[in-house]
């Protein structure tokens, strides 16, 4: 395992036969990605682009040995898929998913937490491991494998930087979307260590945007515990407190959450932070040349 | 986020059984003269703004009446009022009660700590940004156990009340934590709350609803105060569109992305007019719906940065160039478009074939518009 | 444990939103005719006496009528009986549906695994225990999370249902689990939740509340129908106290050591008549209280194991004094005492003291307790 | 450590003003064990038996460093001082308190579980280790230190049984009296694992009771993982289903939890089985005679 995923990650897509899960089942199988199982109530004994389809998580693990889930499934249902996912063993769910109420997601991260189960998400692009696996919906055509990590709370943006990574001919170890709601299961805090104790990542690209105090706090662990060099980029510098830009958690307020707060922490604990997502590529390969862990 | 008015807030608290002051709300003089000589808003009163801003006792948006007459001229003089950019519309009038103590209670997500949050403190009625963080107790709250008796404990020595406040205080904590549950709030706040005889009263109500949990409350659909009227369609049609200071429109895929093209767009002087999120679309009419809505704002230029993932290029592509023709004469605007990504190559294509130039570097792109919206003048974008 | 009669539990449910037939108690035949001419009863109709003992069905406790007349015949017959011991003082009569399946559902206590337990079978109708583990769906419930749509879908599929039958299983099944909850239930069992028309419905309710939870429910103060009248004493005066089969009273401090004093006096052929756990007092009172209480039992001979801890051997001692002075004449009873632990001496001397040996062997001390039971003679202990 | 508690052990005694919470602070500073706190809301500043008294667990962790408690409040407010105690930071609760509402001690049982929190009772006697600590109620008496374990769901049959143990010439390495209740945080399936693991006992005798299934499922975990020899105990073999025999838990219900029932699965899992208590400490003397890891 690099981070969280590698070839023996085995995939149940949640409401595969959706539109978005159907696409998605295509993309990660293409990737490499061993999706044994979807689910969908009502639809087992179906199949959706050769894999089987089941009408419950638990049925899906038991005869295929699932052990991560994929859910895309719509957001007034998505808090009963994840517990069902929990409830049948999975330790690794990816929410694709947005427009999910924090009050359920609060439901669904302690739920999850106490039984040991990790969720990224949700409204996220999820991980994907160049050469492994890939749990989400980042496009096959940015990845490219290498040593870069790269942890976003952001999508497209994402896939923009990870392809300039690409272009730039470097590579990526594991990319990780986070999310752009106000709560997800896995913040900067939680997946620092998962790529600081990665023989196979040499550097983190960490991106943020405003809203919330997840850089802030990153910034304070990264000061603690990470050795690795950071290169950092906040979103969101220009845009005006107390409207949300796009994501739930996009948004600065009571004073809290301003790009401005986010870059000094960040550069206070050591972190390279570029000002524009076109400057990464350039910053990471002058950080990995100069860096003695290459 | 539904803001909701004081009033609203209060009608819920009332329905949760959180005390409030007896009062009505009114529209006009008329009304407010009936509502204090009726007795339903017994006398003397307060007359508030209903506005959604915060410092109206300073802005003259709080009066004071102790007669029929002086009510009807009190909520006169603030309908009359346009408060922080804001038309008033509705007034609250309440019974002016004798309060002993001005306290603060709110309930709102601890986005790091993943869970609800209680703050209290003894310094009421003021903005509590200003209060010091020793004089503010934080009581997280655990979503599956609630609000425990030891938590309602400790608010109540923080706040320093005992005996029959205390336990008109544990009540009105409890249903604050329902409310905060039970209406999908993303904040329930009182301040201030005041201590008036044996009990605790909500002189304010500041309720906001998470937009996301929206399907679960219908009741709220019409009421969205602090939207544009061109947000309020954006909601409608399920577009991330935010109304800003200035002049420039920004159209791209994903928040972060969006932001992001904001922020370089700033840098070279330019001043963003509209965020527009796509999202993750791969429907062409969707996009059209976009742009459609995007020349309402009337704005001096429009940067369209794409990169092509779930949406493809293409997709956007022919989404564009459905709308350049359906976009009157007078809400054309310059047209600076960045394409990268899924489909890049055939995206270009299907622009160029319909007259729209299209370039790949961020920076230039970015340049071209600021000073295309500078002169109104076509760059090197086409104008639609 | 509070056992509710059916008319009861359906009561709940309908306060639930639990579907129930229609229907009404009554206490004599004439209420019963009133019920059908009123119409509050729908004919025809079932005529079921509400006894806790279960296998009504075949006990001739449950009649049909498809008129006034016929309902006050079956309620006469039925007020008539003595089911499985217990005397019926009141009849259900409810109209009698076209049935199209029965079904069995119930939440109970899986006191291993820490949780609620929803079983559901497509076998109702039939005594539980005898339906083949492969036919009973077991599901979980976490009491925090409560229960899931998904394992809702598991019951609905194991029961067979689909559409709208499904959709009325649904909100059954959600308003069932708030009634075990809410209402600090052990059982709540509907057997057979009967499929009618489109929908669910519980032809039979059985619910048990939770003792210890009483100070929740003072409403069920009056509802303790399967305790004996001194079991009922007891319960309020707060002490351990169930009636068995034979003759000998059993006193002993601790529910594990008052049941090896039972096991141990069975074994030497005693017949326990009452089982009395003292439990952990320090109050020579409640001692007292205790002995007086057994004495109305009319017990053969007692047996008083103390072991003394919390509970100190002197003041059991002194209890028993006290209780000896109180005792009629014509309650008392042969007494056989073993006091070992805590204040050991002490306690042996306030018995000697007052005429009681009392010895420290507990296979000995069996052993003349069944002796003294059998002759009715005073053995090693005194008489009271 | 021997079993949960050693002479490291930090009491706060929740419910300490009440009368059982002052006369067990008392038994429990008279065998040893370090009451370093009480708490009684609203009595804070004031002191029991030289025991300083705090109004919240919080404040009594904070000043004293206490790492346990030993809960008396009333049932109506025993859940409320159980999870207090446990965001406080205790990880191990003995709720000594009686007539807790099952429905209140799953909320606890869970609230504590997902935080690394261990509860023994509710309803119980708690634990001791003579030498070393006592929390909880069993009478400073019966200990004497040696190497026999016990673990039981009785009160009083326990005190006679230790004490049996000791009036037998040997003495307990730790005696765990898991309480009489449906629920317990506990079980003998819980408890099993660390007696096993304690260097310092050689061999376990379980006391056991009618109700539930509490001694089967020990009866599966002995077979499977316990080397050290258990002697056994059911109290209940003549009471009749139906009825509870005292302890909310003692009840046979639905033709389950019968002694026979549990005295077979143990006998067949290789337990020594008494027919009565007093045939105890002969057994054990006995086996322990036999044993080879004497």
């Amino acid at each position: 395992m690099t981070v969280l995923v590698d070839s023996g990650t085995k995939v149940v897509v949640q409401g595969i036969t959706g539109h978005q899960g159907t696409v998605h089942t295509v993309n990660m199988k293409a990737f490499g990605t061993a999706v044994v199982a979807g689910v969908t109530p009502g639809k087992g004994g179906s199949q959706v682009e050769g894999v089987p389809v089941f009408d419950s998580v638990d049925d899906a693990v038991r005869r295929t040995g699932a052990n991560a889930s994929c859910i895309f499934v719509p957001a007034p249902f998505a808090k009963d898929a994840l517990l069902e996912a929990v409830d049948a063993g999975i330790r690794l769910a990816v929410v694709v998913t947005e427009h999910i109420p924090f009050h359920d997601m609060l439901v669904m991260y302690h739920y999850a937490r106490s039984r040991g189960a990790r969720i990224i998400g949700p409204n996220c692009p999820g991980i994907g491991a160049p050469g492994k696996s890939k749990v989400g919906i980042i496009p096959n055509v940015v990845f490219r494998p290498g040593r870069v990590g790269v942890i976003s709370r952001s999508g497209t943006l994402t896939y923009e930087i990870v392809n300039g990574i690409k272009e730039r001919g470097l590579g990526q170890s594991t990319c990780l979307g986070l999310g752009g709601d106000p709560v997800v299961g896995t913040s900067f805090v939680d997946a620092l260590p998962l790529f600081e104790a990665d023989p196979e990542t040499d550097l983190v690209v960490l991106v943020g945007e405003i809203g919330g105090t997840a850089e802030e706090d990153a910034a304070e662990y990264i000061q603690r515990h990470v050795s690795k060099p950071v290169v950092a980029y906040v979103a969101g510098r220009s845009a005006p407190p107390g409207k949300r830009m796009g994501h739930a958690g996009a948004i600065i307020a009571r004073g809290k959450g301003t790009a401005e707060s986010k870059l000094t922490a960040l550069r206070n604990a050591g972190a390279q932070v570029a000002d524009f997502p076109y400057e990464i590529p350039d910053l990471v390969a002058a950080r990995l040349g100069a860096s003695a862990s290459r | 986020m539904v803001k909701l008015a004081e009033w609203r807030g209060k009608e819920i608290f009332r329905s949760y059984g959180i005390p409030v002051p007896r009062g009505a709300v009114v529209r006009s003089p008329e009304d407010a003269r009936k509502a204090a000589e009726s007795g339903s808003v017994p006398l003397p009163c307060v007359v508030k703004a209903q506005v959604l801003a915060g410092g109206r006792g300073k802005g003259g948006a709080v009066r004071f009446a102790d007669s029929p007459a002086a009510a009807a001229e009190a909520a006169q003089a603030i309908l009359a009022l346009e408060f922080k950019g804001e038309k008033v519309r509705e007034v609250l009038l309440e019974e002016k009660l004798a309060i002993a103590k001005e306290l603060y209670v709110s309930i709102s997500l601890d986005r790091s700590r993943r869970v609800p949050l209680l703050m209290a403190s003894a310094q009421g009625g003021v903005e509590i940004e200003t209060v010091d963080d020793s004089a503010l107790l934080r009581v997280e709250i655990d979503p599956f156990a609630g609000l425990l008796a030891y938590e309602k404990r400790r608010v109540a020595a923080a706040l320093g009340v005992s005996g029959p406040v205390r336990a008109s205080l544990d009540r009105l904590l409890d249903q604050l934590w329902i409310v905060f549950q039970k209406e999908d709030a993303e904040l329930v706040e009182i301040n201030p709350l005041a201590i008036v005889g044996d009990g605790v009263i909500a002189l304010d109500a500041k309720v906001i609803i998470e937009d996301d949990a929206a399907f679960r409350h219908p009741e709220f659909n019409e009421v969205r105060d602090d939207r544009t009227p061109l947000e309020e369609i954006a909601r409608e049609q399920e577009i991330a569109f935010v109304q800003l200071d200035g002049d420039i429109g920004v159209i791209a895929n994903g928040a972060g992305l969006t932001m992001a093209t904001l922020d370089v767009l700033t840098q070279y002087g330019g001043r963003p007019g509209v965020f527009l999120d796509l999202g993750g679309t791969d429907d062409p009419k969707k996009v059209t719906q976009a742009f459609l809505l995007m020349a309402k704002a009337r704005p001096s230029a429009v940067f369209l940065n794409i990169f092509g993932g779930v949406t493809r290029c293409d997709t956007v592509a022919l989404g564009l160039v459905d709308a350049l023709k359906e976009v009157p004469e007078a809400e054309r605007f310059p047209l600076v478009a960045r394409i990268r990504g899924n489909n890049e190559a055939r995206g270009i294509e299907i622009l160029r074939a319909a007259g729209v130039g299209a370039r790949t570097d961020l920076k230039e792109c970015a340049q071209s518009v600021v000073a295309a919206a500078a002169g109104r003048r076509v760059a090197p974008g086409a104008r639609a």
